[in-house]
This record gives structure tokens, C-alpha cells and sequence, in this order.
């Protein structure tokens, strides 16, 4: 497959249709991404297990497709996008931070093996042009599990993994969706600063309500914690009380803005 | 089937007399309060609404006027001054020349006058007949025996022809009647049985108006009682007796201790009617039709000359007698012959006929509503107000 | 940072308060506070003894910040923050909390109030501290206005404020004057013609040297805020291409009064409207009435007319609300047809009879007595108009489920009136961008409250007048369009506008412009800037409800005198 | 002694403090179990504001605005409207109870309901017993200092 992906975007260059891809590149074995401008560079565009593709930069919370496009005012852009990696670029053009106007898209729909071990909800893009779109539902045993539990089940269990908390910000730096300037998780207002394990909930509070409503369950949060903590199930439990709450799921449709991002009155399905 | 509005009907029927009914905005008040108003009859709502729609077929089939007997909560209730009360006695006044085949009533309804003429006219016509031929040829300065100016087996002749013509007239027209309310209904059927089981209600209603009774106020019930079963006596002295009534000089109380009985009731409940009208002392005197004045002041004019003539027959005064038989007879003559089969009179036969068929229709529908319930279509109609 | 001087107050309220709670122990709480320096309890703080306590004591022992422990700031917040102003310390370093009607008059537990009005202090205490000292901002009034919209409503607007001397500009977007009240014959229920109505108006405000009257012109754009808007108006379009060419002109208050449409008649089908060729809308009726015959197509005077009510209002395909308007104007044809046409028949179908203005019932019990025959439909159930055929002697027959007598009838008509409703204009949506302000689902503008406030709008300085707002009759449009001018000539008036210090402010340095914000505004008053990306509250639209504050992401958005911090303080104080 | 719940009531400014401050003035009684916060309006209040309340020691939140539809800011309460049930469910999530998160409607004429509302509530809380995350700011502030 990567060999069809790369003759594509080859000829995306040489046809003159893209100016340049943003992908995935090899370097000495690491994946990092990049932009490919040329077709020989292309040669080492690669797709690689979970590594994802990364949009806004550490530290200066910039986002790179915006930094390119602002140098660059009609700039063709192709993207070689997974399912989690297009969500987030929606999510980021609704929410201001980049433009889709002369993106275009390269759809990679993961495999089977890759979307199990992603526990992916959905592991494809809209309109994948490689790969096959499965339907079938991958999701984590985990919040099946957690459903489950009662009340004090559940403060045990958080009390327990969020006490594991070291406060590296690992999960919020590795979020997609995560471009503030200034985070209410670095607010003293809320967080004391130097406090070891962080305040239970306030903490992890900020990050689950700030996100319920962008989170395009990439797993990169859970992923990037050094304490194993099931950060990925908070966000998964929070997205899911958007979904049944609002019928609306974060990075699916570019089109539609969260109900939190509109004045529109909106009766939730079942709020009390 | 959709029915035809006849948007001109409520200036046709302004003339029976309702001429309030578009005030009518269908708050059902004269229906709460009425009486009389049960389901399936619930009116007078129902008959204004249809009234003022100019659905005539429906009333034309419609039997509720004839349940009503004016006692005139229903316009006293009205927030609208709408007259509910009158308009169902204009209803009746229009159904009694719907009825009647020959158009004369709706001629009489529409016009006092043609009614007037129309009597007068009749009164000439037996004074001038009995002037010119008699039917004897009698002696006028005799009263009565073989050489009597009016002989009573004459009379008698001519009452029982006179009798047998109009009962044809009335029969034809309550047959009609039947087929507007009954007959031609096509959403009932009534089995011939209900008939012969409901026959009973003719009678009871006709000799003791009961339903009138339910009425508020007792008094015009009792002087309408007294004034039709006066009338009945009378009717039936005259009819079966008029020979012994007639023969004289001496007074045969077993006779004619019914003429007197019957004599003091239609002129007392005669004068009190004329009485209440013109004082309109209760709501349903207010309005009074020129054929409720004719009707009442002929009344009154036959009863008077007949306990005239009477009088004067007894007291020896033969040719006075006579003369103010001949002028009962220009009364009577013209109150049987116009009044009974095409005017207010009418309403002696109709009525009891309505009750007897409001009974076998309510009977119909609640078989309707019986089969309705128990094939599950549905429930049945809730009465309308 | 200067150092805390927190002096407490608490107001016995001559026995309101200290009945049930122990002054003297909230006063012994507070002065254990950090930063308080004088706490004294005093009869009644709101009397002048007890203000001048205040200000002697900011000015003997230098206090900085002043706390109330009284009664409802709704009742004496602006009577102690006049007492800090007094002494010459900003009034927003000023707290109170509500220590009777919500604790000493709904409590009898001497212990439970009295820890609660402790409570309630210390958190007064702790928020004081965290308060900032704020100025209000005041701008010059400009005091001409913008009227928009050349009808019933616009004239009357204009003509009461050239009246008392002030310049107006009115707008039309038609090359006459008169709106859709120049399409009326008479009106209800008095009968008055509309055209004597109108002429006289359109006369004065000709002749009135204040007004200038822009014909066929339309508002292009308008930029500022309440006293300074500026206005751009030029030719008007009509939906072709958009021109931004014009007359630039600074105005301090806008009235809309762009009126409304009727309904399109052709959109229902079962009333055979544009197929059957008499049955017509109330409009050209009207124009029959106004050129004084009404005839059929093939010029035949009509016998049996049909009125049909409710025609694409209160339905559910089309509008759900009532046009307000059209009973009246239908008992009004019944009785122009009938003093036209004598021996005409009129049937009236509506689905309920609303005649609830002056004059009105009378109409209706007028109507009912000159024999107009209303019919009762249900307004699920529409009445369907045919053809009729060869024997009958009328044109048409409209079969309806009459609801008073249960009957499916066949009513005879020759004409057919169909009584279109009011909707909002197509372009409102337009007009409302363009002035800032808000909608509803059928697109009518939204007042800034319905009841308390009802002709101005989210946006301050721009008003709403007439049908614009939602349908309405001549008298509650022209009362309207008094009742703007009225508050515009109030703002005038005073020449300044003074706006609140209590507004929300964005640290644009920390913004991030996700622009969640933008679209929470109900006033519009946030922009963004595309160029730095950063969002901005104009201060002057803001009116410190804090959704936007409440929604950033970052918090960086802060609402001034209920920031975060203070909020928090005040939690952190009532609940340690 | 009886479990005394501590309650923040987070009050908008012109219809539900007006409420309350009504139900004082028509002397009606209530238990002094409900602080008030005076906010301009009910969309004021974030999730972290009232999370802040409960870690801070408040056993339930109280949000009380206008009626939807007589907001003073138009649309404020229509945000309140959407933010709560997401806040409830995000604390189910966490295992606290969402019943101790309440939004009511009351508007500067219901002194009454707001009294209803505030008995209702104490009621509720005080069978639900202390919030469980109050409290657990200062102990982790022990376990820092260590």
C-alpha cells in the first residue's frame, strides 16, 4: 500500500495539483512528519503504527499547516491523513486555527490490526483513497467495563489513577486539539502551583470538559502518559455524553460547530 | 356528502320570525340551561348554528323545535340577545308550512294579511252560504226543532264532511312530516316494532303535555293544558253531542255542564294568553307573530259567540240566537278550514308526533351507537352542545 | 501591590437583622479577617450617620476596601458605593452581603443565621480583596437618527423626533412614501381611510426641514456603537448586485421599522390560488375596494362571497403564530362588500374568531348582525374550494368540516378572499446583520425583552418598531414607533451615553482565537481580528452577561468586577 | 448531630437573586443551608467554577437563572441550558453524584419556588450525605508537604 500512496502523491507533485504533502517521513528509522515538496523526497514517506501526525508545535502553540499557509497564500496542500489524524484537522479548521481552503486530503483508512490496537472508534477518514473503511466498532472493553461500575466504584478507580498523576502535562501536549495559549490546568486559580498528585478532580477536570466537545479520540493523551494512566476512557465516557447528549461527535462533519461554539439553543435528549 | 349551504335561509326563515339568530356566536348557555335539551336532541345550539348556516335539509329533518315549549330561559341566558327561544318557535312556524304540501301556510307565515283576508273571506263565505240556502231553510226566528234555521243534523252533516277533509289534510302533512324526520333519514332504520312499543307516548303526550310540565315555570302549562283539553271537550260535545247541545230551551246538565266546563277554560286560558302577550310578561310572550294574535283572537271570538249564542238560545231570544250562531259558525268555519291544517292549530297534531318520533329516532341511534361500540369501530359521537 | 485596609460594616437594621442573627459575633468574625482593620456593627448603615461612619473611616484609617454585611445589593449597593466616591475611594472597592433577605427574614435559627451571615461576610471579605478599581467610560450622543423603513411606523418615528427638533434621516427602499398601508382601503374597526391617515404624515415629514426622506435608497452598512453609529445609505438594490456606494452619515440611534410581506397565497394548494381565477388575496381585494368596484375576472359583479381566514398563518406548514390582524380586516371586507354589493352574501370561514382590541368585539357583534355567515374550521382540516358545476348559481363551492355544527358543508361562492398573513420580509435577515440584531425562527426581530422592553433590542441604539418585530395593527405600530422615539429623545437628552465599567475584556496576548466565543455573544459585541487572530469585546455592545467568560477555554476572557478570581475568592470565603 | 449540608448557590442577578431575594421579603423560611453567589447571569457560571465549589467544600451547587426565554441576556440561560447535563455527566463519570449539581429556573416573582427549590434540594443532599471530593484538595495539600 505505501508504494501505491507514494506513486499517488508522486504524481499530486509532478501534475503540479499540490505544491506540497505534509505526511509521515522517515528519518534514520524515526517517523517524524514533515512536508514533502519535491517527488524525490517522497521516496521516504512512510505510514507508521501509532505515530500520528503532529499540528500544532511545542512550545509556541503554533499550528504548522497555519504557519505554512501564512507564508504562502494559495497553497496547495496535500495531507496524508488517517482516520484520527483528519478529525483533528477538522476539529482545528472549525476551531480557527488552520484554513481548508487548498487542502487536500489523502485519505489512509487503517487496518484491521492497526485499529484494534488503537481501540480506534473509527479508524478511517471520510473518503479514504487507500485502504478499506471497517465498520465494524473497535471499541475499548475498558468503557464497556466502566459502565459498569457504581459511583464509589468509580471515585476508587479515579482516585487511584489520578493520585499516579505527576503533573508532566504529557497528555495535554501530545492532545491535537490542545493549541491554548493559556491553559486553565496551568491556572493557579484552579491548580495549585507545585501540588503533587494535582487536585483531585480539578486537574483532570479542565482537560475532559474542555475537550468533551473536540476530542477526536486519537488515544495520543493515554499514549504520552508516563503513569499508565486510562486517560483515553475519561476522554472516551466524556465524548460519548456529547454524542448521547447533543447527537453531535467532534471531527466527523467539518461543516458542523459543536453546540458549545454556537448561541443556538439546543435541548439536550435527557440533561436531568 | 358535503350539504349545501343556502346562505339565503336565515332571511327566509327572518320572516317566521327569527330575526336574531346571526347574533348567535355558539357559547351553548341556552343549551345548558334548557330543560328539555338531552342527548341526541341538544338544542337550541345546534338548531341556530344550522340556522344560521342554511342548512336546510338538516332542518328540515330536524325534530328538536318541536321539543321546545318556549319557556324562554334560553333567550334569557343568551350573552348575545340572539333569542334563541324565538327561533325555535319561528322553526316551527317554518317546519308547520314545510310540512303542509300546499303552500298555503307559507303563504299565511310570510303574510298576516293574506291570513286575514283569507279569514274574512272564508266568514263571508259561510255567512253567505248559510244566508242564501241554509241547510234548511229553516225559520230564523227559530232556534231549534224541526223548523230551526239551523237544523242540527245539517250541521252535523257538514261538521263530519268538514272533519273528514281536514284530517286528510293533516294526515297528508304529518305523513310528510313523518319522511322529512324519519322516513327518509338515511343513517337510521327503524324497525317496525319501535313503532307499536313507542305508540303509547302519542296519547300520554297529547292529553297530558308532560313534557311541557318540565318546564321552569308551571303556569303556562296548566293554562295551555286547560286551553287544549277544553278545546277536546268541546271538540268532542260538538262532535259526537251536537244534538244535545243544541236542543234546548232547558238546560241538560248532563251535557252541558261539559259546554260550561269547557267554555270557562277557553276563554279564561284565552284571555290569559291574550293577557300575556300584550303585557309580554314572560320571555316567551315577548315576541308575538301577527298568527299568534289571529290565532288567539279567533279563538276567543268562537268561544265568545258560542256561549253567546248559547246564552240567548236559553234565555228565549231565538233570533238573537241565531244570528250570533251564524256568527260562531263564520268563526269556526274559517278556524278549521285555514287554521287546523295550515296554521298554528297544527301544532296540535304535530307536536305529540314529534315526541312519538323523537323517541323512535333517539331509539335508532342508540342502536347505531350500540352495533358501533360492539364492532369496535369506534367510539360513538360525542354530543355537541 | 498596597497593603489590605478591609473595613466591615454590619447593619443591625434596627431589628431586621439583629433579631435573629448576633451582630456583634459576625462583626467579631470579620475582624479576624486578613486584611480587615475596622469592623463595627451600626443600627443603620444606610442612614446618613451610618454612610458618614463609612467615609470618616476611609479617610481616618485609610482604608481601601469597604464591606457591607446589610441588606440586598439590589436595595443599597448604589447608595454605599456613592459613599466610597464621596470619600474619594473608587466605588467598586465595595462589597455587600445580603445578610436579611437572604438570611435574617428567611431563617429563625439564631446559631445556623448567624454562621451563615459570617459565612456570607467572609466571603464579601475575601472577593473585596480581589476587586479592582474601575471607571465608567462616557461618549458624546449624536443626536440624529436613522429610521429605516417609509411606513406607518417609520413616519410616525420620524416625524416625533424632527419634531422636538432633531435630524432624521428615513430611509425607503420603494420610490414612495406609505408602506403597505398605502395598499389599504379603510381600516378596522372604525372605518377611518387609510389614505387620510397616511397623507397627512407623509405631508409633514415632507415639509419637515429635520428629515431627510432617501428614497429608493438602503442601508449599506453600519459600523459603531450606541451614540456614534455611522451609516452608509445608497441606491437600493432591490436583491440585484450589491453596491457599497452612498451617502456616509453619523447617526446615534437606528429604528427599524422595515414592516412585513404578506404571504404568498400560491404556496398553499388547496385553495386553488393563482388556477381558480376569483379567488383572490386580501390585497387585491383591497385594491378593488380602493378603485371602487369589486368584480369577477369576466368583469360580472359576484353574488356569494367566502372570506377564508388564517391563510398560511397558525398552521403548521407555514407559520404557527397569529397575523393579528386579519380577523378585523375580514369583518371589515364583509362590511365594505356589503355596503358595495347590497345583495351580496358573505360567508366567513376562520378557525377562531380573535377580536380582542378596542372596538373590536363591537365590530364583530356588527358584522355578525348584518348576517355575515361565519363558519368554524378546524385549522388541521383546511377548507377546499372547487369548481362548481353547470346547475348551481355560483362559481365555486368550498367544502369544509364546519367544527360548530360537525357538518361536511358545501359553501356557494363566486369569490373567494383569501386572508394572507404577515411573515417576516425575505431580506430581514439581511437588515438584521446589518444592524446587529437578532431574529426568530419565522424571522421576525427579537426585542430585547418581550414584555419589559419591547421596542429596543440586544443591540443598545437600535430600536424596532411596527411589523417588523412580529405582525401587529396600525395603533401598536404607531405606538411603537412613539414609544422609540420617546427613548431615543431620552438618550439625546442627556447628550452622553455612559457606558457600564462592568463589561468582559479579552487578553488578546493570551487569546488563541478558537473564536468559541464569537457566536455566544447575544449583543455581537465580540469581533475578530483576522489579522492577529485574536478575538476583542467591544465594550460599548458588551453587557457583562458572561457566557463568552464562561466559555473560553483558556480563560482569558475576564469579566470585569465578576472575574474569575473574584468569584472563587467569594466561594473559597463563604465555604472556609 | 445531623449531617448540615453546605450548599453554594450560584444566583443570577435579575430574576433568580431577586427571587430569593423576594422570598426574604415575603418572609418565607427556609434552612440557612444555601450560601448565595450573585452572577450576572446563569451562563456566567463554568463547570470549572462549580467542580472549584465542590473540591472547595460546598456538598451540592445550586444554578439558578431565568426562565428559558426571559433571560435578561437573551440567550445567556440557553448556554447554562447546555453546559449543565455535560457537567453532570462529567461528574458521574468521576464518581461524584450528579444530583449534587442542580439548575433550576426560578424567575424574581417565584420567592415561593425558589423556597421549594432550595427545601427540595437540602432534602436531597442531606440523603445523599457529604460530598465525597470536598476535602480532598486539603488532604493531597498534606501529601504534598511531605
Amino acid at each position: 500500500m505505501i508504494e501505491e500512496l507514494r506513486a499517488h502523491c508522486k504524481e499530486l507533485l509532478a501534475g503540479k495539483r499540490l505544491d506540497s504533502i505534509y505526511g509521515l517521513g522517515d528519518q534514520g528509522g524515526a517517523h517524524v512528519p514533515r512536508f514533502f515538496s519535491t517527488v524525490d523526497e517522497l521516496d521516504d514517506l512512510v505510514l507508521a503504527g501509532k505515530q500520528r501526525l503532529i499540528f500544532t508545535c511545542r512550545p509556541s502553540d503554533q499550528n504548522i499547516i497555519a504557519l505554512v499557509q501564512g507564508q504562502r497564500s494559495g497553497l496547495r496542500l496535500g495531507i496524508v491523513a488517517r482516520g484520527c489524524d483528519e478529525r483533528a484537522l477538522f476539529e482545528l479548521a472549525k476551531l480557527s486555527q488552520l484554513s481548508l481552503d487548498g487542502v487536500e486530503v489523502v485519505g489512509v483508512a487503517c487496518d484491521r490490526t492497526q485499529a484494534e490496537e488503537c481501540r480506534c472508534s473509527q479508524p478511517y477518514p471520510q473518503d479514504p483513497r487507500f485502504g478499506e473503511k471497517l465498520e465494524e466498532t473497535f471499541d475499548d472493553p475498558a468503557v464497556a467495563r466502566f459502565r459498569k461500575m457504581g459511583a464509589e466504584e468509580r471515585l476508587a478507580f479515579w482516585e487511584h489513577h489520578l493520585g499516579k498523576c505527576i503533573k508532566c502535562y504529557g497528555c495535554r501536549n501530545a492532545c491535537p486539539l490542545c493549541f491554548c495559549k493559556e491553559c486553565q490546568m496551568e491556572r493557579e486559580l484552579f491548580v495549585r502551583r507545585g501540588a503533587l498528585p494535582p487536585d483531585f478532580p480539578l486537574f483532570h477536570f479542565v482537560h475532559m470538559m474542555h475537550l468533551a466537545d473536540r476530542c477526536v479520540d486519537c488515544g495520543a493523551c493515554e499514549d504520552a502518559c508516563p503513569m499508565d494512566i486510562p486517560l483515553r476512557l475519561l476522554k472516551k465516557v466524556m465524548r460519548g455524553a456529547v454524542r448521547d447528549l447533543f447527537n453531535y461527535e467532534p471531527g466527523i462533519d467539518p461543516t458542523r460547530g459543536s453546540p458549545f461554539a454556537g448561541i443556538a439553543r439546543v435541548e439536550t435528549t435527557h440533561g436531568d | 356528502m358535503a350539504i349545501r349551504v343556502n346562505p339565503k335561509l336565515i332571511e327566509d326563515i327572518e320572516q317566521y320570525g327569527a330575526e336574531e339568530v346571526s347574533n348567535c356566536y355558539h357559547c351553548g348557555n341556552c343549551s345548558a340551561v334548557c330543560p328539555h335539551s338531552a342527548d341526541p336532541f341538544i338544542f337550541p345550539r345546534r338548531s341556530m348554528r344550522t340556522l344560521q348556516m342554511g342548512l336546510e335539509s338538516k332542518l328540515r329533518s330536524s325534530l328538536e323545535p318541536w321539543l321546545c315549549y318556549y319557556c324562554g330561559q334560553c333567550s334569557e341566558q343568551c350573552p348575545r340577545e340572539a333569542e334563541p327561544g324565538e327561533t325555535m318557535m319561528s322553526l316551527r312556524r317554518w317546519l308547520t308550512s314545510r310540512y303542509d304540501f300546499t303552500a298555503i301556510s307559507h303563504l299565511f307565515y310570510r303574510s298576516w294579511k293574506a291570513e286575514v283576508v283569507a279569514i274574512v273571506a272564508m266568514a263571508l263565505l259561510t255567512g253567505l252560504g248559510f244566508a242564501l240556502y241554509g241547510f234548511s231553510s229553516g225559520d230564523i226566528n227559530t232556534y231549534d226543532g224541526p223548523t230551526a234555521f239551523l237544523q242540527s243534523p245539517a250541521v252535523h252533516v257538514f261538521d263530519w264532511t268538514m272533519a273528514g277533509v281536514l284530517t286528510l289534510l293533516l294526515l297528508v302533512n304529518s305523513a310528510r312530516m313523518w319522511w322529512f324526520t324519519v322516513g327518509s333519514r338515511t343513517d337510521i332504520r327503524v324497525p317496525l316494532l319501535s313503532y307499536v312499543k313507542r305508540a303509547v307516548s302519542l296519547p300520554s303526550h297529547f292529553f297530558t303535555q308532560k313534557r311541557y310540565a318540565q318546564c321552569g315555570e308551571k303556569g303556562p302549562w296548566l293554562v295551555h293544558l286547560v286551553l287544549m283539553l277544553s278545546y277536546v271537550m268541546m271538540f268532542t260535545l260538538i262532535m259526537f253531542f251536537l244534538h244535545e247541545v243544541q236542543a234546548g230551551p232547558g238546560i241538560n246538565w248532563n251535557v252541558h255542564a261539559f259546554g260550561y266546563i269547557a267554555s270557562v277554560g277557553l276563554i279564561g286560558a284565552t284571555v290569559v294568553m291574550l293577557r300575556g302577550r300584550l303585557k309580554k310578561s314572560r320571555p316567551g310572550n315577548k315576541h308575538s307573530h301577527e298568527t299568534d294574535w289571529i290565532f288567539l283572537v279567533l279563538l276567543l271570538y268562537v268561544a265568545v259567540t258560542g256561549v253567546t249564542q248559547h246564552v240567548l238560545h236559553r234565555t228565549g231570544f231565538d233570533l238573537a240566537a241565531n244570528i250570533a250562531y251564524l256568527a260562531h259558525m263564520m268563526g269556526v268555519v274559517p278556524m278549521l278550514v285555514l287554521e287546523v291544517p295550515f296554521g298554528k292549530w297544527s301544532h296540535l297534531a304535530y307536536r305529540p308526533l314529534a315526541m312519538f318520533f323523537s323517541e323512535l329516532v333517539a331509539d335508532a341511534l342508540r342502536e347505531n351507537a350500540r352495533v358501533t361500540t360492539q364492532v369496535g369501530i369506534g367510539s360513538p359521537q360525542p354530543a355537541r352542545v | 501591590m498596597e497593603e489590605l485596609r478591609i473595613g466591615v460594616y454590619v447593619c443591625n437594621c434596627g431589628t431586621n437583622i439583629a433579631k435573629v442573627v448576633d451582630c456583634d459575633a459576625v462583626v467579631e468574625a470579620a475582624s479576624s479577617l486578613p486584611g480587615v482593620v475596622v469592623a463595627r456593627p451600626y443600627k443603620y448603615m444606610c442612614s446618613t450617620p451610618g454612610q458618614e461612619m463609612i467615609v470618616q473611616d476611609i479617610k481616618e484609617q485609610n482604608l481601601n476596601r469597604v464591606v457591607v454585611a446589610a441588606c440586598s445589593p439590589r436595595m443599597h449597593e448604589r447608595t454605599f458605593r456613592k459613599a466610597l466616591q464621596t470619600a474619594g475611594l473608587n466605588q467598586y472597592f465595595f462589597e455587600m452581603a445580603n445578610i436579611r433577605e437572604q438570611c435574617s427574614w428567611v431563617h429563625d435559627d439564631a446559631e445556623g443565621t448567624t454562621r451563615k451571615a459570617e459565612a456570607l461576610a467572609r466571603g464579601a471579605v475575601y472577593r473585596v480583596a480581589c476587586h479592582e478599581p474601575l471607571e465608567k467610560l462616557s461618549v458624546d450622543m449624536c443626536p440624529s437618527t436613522l429610521v429605516i423603513g417609509g411606513g406607518i411606523a417609520g413616519l410616525t418615528a420620524a416625524l416625533e423626533l424632527a419634531e422636538a427638533g432633531h435630524p432624521v434621516h428615513l430611509v425607503e427602499r420603494t420610490e414612495r412614501l406609505g408602506g403597505n398601508l398605502a395598499r389599504v382601503d379603510l381600516t378596522a374597526p372604525y372605518l377611518d381611510s387609510a389614505t387620510d391617515l397616511l397623507i397627512d404624515r407623509i405631508t409633514r415629514v415632507r415639509e419637515s426641514p429635520a428629515i431627510k426622506v432617501h428614497l429608493s435608497s438602503e442601508l449599506k452598512e453600519l459600523s459603531g456603537f450606541v451614540g456614534n453609529f455611522e451609516a452608509l445609505i445608497g441606491p437600493a438594490t432591490n436583491g440585484g448586485q450589491p453596491t457599497t456606494e452612498g451617502r456616509r452619515v453619523g447617526v446615534g440611534s437606528v429604528v427599524v421599522c422595515t414592516g412585513y410581506k404578506e404571504f404568498d397565497a400560491s404556496r398553499i394548494t388547496h385553495f386553488g390560488y393563482g388556477k381558480l381565477p376569483n379567488v383572490v388575496t386580501s390585497f387585491e381585494l383591497e385594491a378593488m375596494l380602493k378603485a371602487g368596484r369589486i368584480e369577477m375576472k369576466d368583469g360580472r359583479t359576484p353574488q356569494y362571497f367566502a372570506i377564508v381566514h388564517c391563510v398560511g398563518s397558525r398552521s403548521r406548514e407555514f407559520h404557527g403564530y397569529c397575523s393579528r390582524v386579519c380577523c378585523m380586516t375580514a369583518l371589515k371586507y364583509a362590511h365594505e362588500i356589503k355596503s358595495s354589493i347590497p345583495k351580496a352574501y358573505v360567508s366567513d370561514l376562520y378557525i377562531d374568531m380573535h377580536a380582542f382590541g378596542k372596538g373590536h368585539e363591537e365590530f364583530y357583534r356588527q358584522s355578525s348582525e348584518a348576517k355575515t355567515l361565519f363558519l368554524m374550521y378546524d385549522k388541521n382540516e383546511h377548507p377546499v374550494i372547487k369548481r362548481a358545476g353547470p346547475k348551481d348559481d355560483c362559481d365555486m363551492l368550498i367544502e369544509v368540516n364546519e367544527k360548530l355544527s360537525g357538518e361536511v358543508i358545501e359553501i356557494p361562492a363566486d369569490m373567494v378572499i383569501l386572508m394572507v398573513g404577515m411573515e417576516a420580509r425575505p431580506d430581514s435577515g439581511q437588515v438584521a446583520r446589518l444592524v446587529n440584531i437578532s431574529q426568530d425562527k419565522e424571522g421576525w426581530f427579537i426585542e430585547s425583552h418581550p414584555k419589559l422592553d419591547p421596542v429596543a433590542t440586544t443591540t443598545e441604539g437600535v430600536f424596532i418598531a411596527g411589523t417588523c418585530a412580529a405582525p401587529k395593527d396600525i395603533p401598536d405600530s404607531v405606538a411603537q414607533a412613539r414609544a422609540a422615539a420617546a427613548r431615543i429623545l431620552a438618550k439625546i437628552a442627556r447628550q452622553k451615553i455612559e457606558i457600564d465599567a462592568v463589561f468582559a475584556q479579552v487578553d488578546e496576548d493570551h487569546c488563541s482565537g478558537c473564536r468559541v466565543c464569537n457566536e455566544l455573544c447575544p449583543y455581537s459585541a465580540i469581533e475578530f481580528d483576522e489579522k492577529t487572530r485574536h478575538s476583542r469585546v467591544n465594550s460599548a455592545l458588551c453587557k457583562a452577561c458572561g457566557a463568552c467568560v464562561a466559555a473560553c477555554p483558556s480563560g482569558v476572557i475576564k469579566a470585569r468586577h465578576f472575574s474569575d478570581r473574584q468569584i472563587l475568592a467569594q466561594i473559597e470565603g463563604i465555604l472556609s | 448531630m445531623s449531617f448540615e449540608p453546605k450548599i453554594v448557590a450560584f444566583l443570577c442577578n435579575w430574576c433568580s437573586y431577586t427571587g430569593a431575594d423576594l422570598a426574604g421579603t415575603s418572609r418565607m423560611h427556609y434552612p440557612p443551608n444555601v450560601l448565595s453567589i450573585r452572577v450576572n447571569c446563569s451562563g456566567r457560571v463554568s463547570p470549572l467554577m462549580v467542580m472549584s465549589a465542590l473540591t472547595k467544600g460546598a456538598d451540592a451547587v445550586l444554578i439558578c437563572g431565568c426562565h428559558i426565554g426571559d433571560c435578561h441576556y437573551v440567550t445567556g440561560n440557553w448556554q447554562t441550558e447546555k453546559r449543565v447535563p455535560l457537567l453532570k455527566k462529567g461528574l458521574e463519570s468521576l464518581g461524584i453524584d450528579p444530583r449534587r449539581v442542580r439548575l433550576e429556573w426560578v424567575s424574581a416573582s417565584e420567592g415561593a419556588r425558589f423556597v421549594e427549590v432550595v427545601e427540595d434540594f437540602i432534602t436531597e443532599i442531606k440523603r445523599l450525605g457529604p460530598n465525597p471530593v470536598k476535602g480532598a484538595h486539603h488532604d493531597r495539600r498534606t501529601a504534598c508537604s511531605l
